[in-house]
């Protein structure tokens, strides 16, 4: 490996941003005023409409301010002075409403709760045990973590090596002409809801009317074609299957004698008792289905050269 | 890996990039300061061309730069990732098919006479290529029309044992049969499980061969 | 280099697939006949994964399958052979997509009640547009709210196999003035199961529903 190339002193690259210029709460300057970061606010000036406003922005709500509050103070979440925070917490919803911007109504409501607890906080508490209450900041105490660690959450997903980002997928060219096209899948669902389409409509018509066939019979009068579909001839029993028994017999018999019947088949006997051949009709071939050769005739037949 | 190499940097911009790079454009991912020589790119490049030997990948010139391109050998396998997506079959080609399956041997007029209209050339031929339909012979009639029937790799798709194992036609007209309570989802390849409920749904009724009404 | 291996049919694959492939994908490549099975698939995979150390790519597993990417260290200049800069998102949406990755299937109004304010319906768009976040479902409660779940394509882009890959919540904490017959509670989750699942691997074994410390 050749020369080390080291772009620049950030072992992130050229151009990287610094490692956590995202936002950290805690930390955040509340806005720049004239090129100056504005750390504290500064209550007792007067706050430009936009600073305010730009300050307001860096916040995602109520609870990501109030968590501020909090955090700025080095304070534990658990041990909320709420009477403390509200204080501050009003300030800026006075401010707030006294530079007239418009304020998102969970921030009034977030006042109206911080304000109900602080008041429940300054009711002497029963002294007995029994009607033991619960402590008035417990819900927002719960709130405030909820909220806490799914931002914590979105800064670790952030954080997380993404595409196009942090990875790249690689994509090598390929030599065209291999890909293929392939057949569409079929369901037999399917074929079975176009046949009773199909039947439906046929019903309409009522000439036809399907008739008593089993699909053995059907199947085995396709067999009994491909056997002979080299055209040749074979000898009648050849065509039984032996390992069927009587149903097998009766079904192949059947099969032959509808396939003579729709003249697909012709049967030749050369003389009484001889052995019957059986192939396809040819167009050639005789108009009968079944011959049963003069003895003289049958004396030259001979079944393999056949016109 | 700490520190990448520049021969790194020009593997994993090739490798990205989706088309060819020229040197240029590889010099370009480099800040003004710190920019590596034109020579310095070429030897990477060359070092990484190397590299690729004996592997799946070539690095090749081509018109617009260099590019990393499969090999030639093993195309054919990585190719089929861009399979041409199948289409669906039109319900006229099902219902040749279903008629095909339960009137066989069937010639095309006998196919139209049931469905009430001309069955298309097409159809036929892809249930021909298919190697679900053949002709096995020839009506003697006048034109001697082709007599078409189901394969065994018809039964062996739809997971057939036979053409019996296809439920009766009564069955079929039934309106409560293959309705939604049958929903058998996706239409998965080969259908085991579907076709495992319709020869349970069948068999359950003590099937004759084809019920007719 | 003559018939390539199953490893080199592999790396092509992976290298020129733009995204990640399943074993069965990379199956899907072999015709039905000479199929290498699964295990020589997983096999040539973790040679190649190996192979690719010490190179400017690595090969690794997400939800969507193994995946080839270029190495951390080398994006800086690989990203700028494209002239967007990388995406960088508001803290609105990130906290709105980890409210729905950690507690999916959530509604709207879920998440408006966790975060303290009104769900920007710009940022959902944004969600479902990138196809991180789909509805899956709506809550059988007044005005059928939509139920909101991340996607596998989220999971591929943050390079994670599953949502236990997330990193872990942190721990709510029990107020020192709270005794224990105050049951702070978890917030129901919606769907049970899926995310007690998570909760049970995000937020740590041995723990009450609320550890206490």
């Amino acid at each position: 490996m050749g020369a080390l190339v080291e772009p620049s002193a950030a072992p992130q690259g050229p151009d990287a941003p610094p490692a956590d210029a995202g936002p950290r709460q805690g930390e955040l300057p509340f806005a720049i005023v004239q090129g100056s970061p504005l750390l504290t606010l500064p209550l007792d000036l007067y706050i430009p409409p936009d600073a305010l406003e730009v300050f307001l922005d860096a916040f995602e709500g109520p609870l990501d301010l109030l968590l501020y509050l909090i955090k700025r103070q080095n304070l534990d979440i658990l041990e909320i002075p709420v009477a403390a925070i509200t204080d501050q917490y009003m300030t800026y919803v006075d401010l707030m409403s006294e530079l007239r911007l418009e304020l998102a109504a969970e921030y009034l409501v977030m006042a109206a709760m911080l304000c109900e607890i602080k008041s429940r906080m300054l009711l002497p508490r029963p002294a007995d045990a029994d009607t033991e209450e619960e402590d008035p900041r417990a819900e927002l105490i719960r709130r405030l973590q909820e909220y806490e660690r799914f931002k914590n959450a979105a800064l670790e997903i952030d954080a997380l090596p993404r595409l196009d980002r942090d990875h790249f997928p690689t994509q090598a060219a390929v030599p065209p002409g291999h890909s293929r096209r392939l057949p569409p899948t079929v369901d037999l669902r399917e074929v079975l809801l176009a046949l009773r389409e199909v039947l439906a409509r046929a019903d309409l018509y009522t000439s036809h009317r399907v008739e008593k066939e089993s699909l053995s019979l059907r199947e085995r009068m396709s067999l009994v074609l491909e056997l002979l579909s080299d055209g040749e001839f074979r000898v009648f029993t050849d065509l039984f299957p032996y390992d069927e028994g009587r149903p097998g017999v009766v079904v192949t018999f059947l099969a032959i004698l509808e396939l003579t019947r729709g003249a697909s088949l012709e049967l030749i006997q050369p003389e009484p008792f001889a052995p019957i051949h059986v192939r396809l009709r040819t167009p050639e071939a005789p108009r009968h289905a079944l011959r049963i050769l003069s003895p003289t005739a049958a004396a030259d037949w001979d079944p393999d050269e056949e016109a | 890996m700490g520190t990448p190499s520049l021969e790194h940097i020009c593997e994993g911009a090739l490798l990205a990039a989706g088309g060819p790079l020229t040197l240029d454009q590889i010099l370009a991912l480099f800040p003004d300061e710190g920019r590596p020589t034109r020579d310095a790119i070429a030897a990477a490049i060359e070092a990484l061309r190397r590299g690729f030997e004996g592997r799946a990948c070539e690095l090749v010139e081509v018109a617009g730069g260099w590019r990393v391109q499969v090999r030639r050998e093993v195309a054919p396998w990585v190719g089929r990732l861009w399979d041409e997506r199948p289409q669906r079959y039109s319900r006229a080609l099902l219902e040749t098919l279903a008629l095909i399956a339960y009137r066989q041997p069937i010639t095309r007029g006998e196919i139209e006479d049931i469905r009430g209209v001309a069955v298309n050339t097409q159809i036929v031929k892809t249930l021909l290529e298919r190697e679900w339909v053949r002709v096995v012979g020839h009506r003697d009639v006048p034109g001697r029309p082709e007599l078409l029937a189901t394969t065994r790799r018809f039964l062996d798709y739809f997971g057939l044992r036979s053409l019996n194992d296809l439920p009766p036609l009564a069955e079929i007209r039934d309106p409560a049969f293959l309705g939604d309570e049958l929903d058998l989802g996706e239409p998965k390849a080969p259908m085991g499980d579907l076709f495992a409920n319709l020869v349970a749904v069948t068999e359950g009724s003590g099937q004759g061969p084809e019920g007719n009404n």
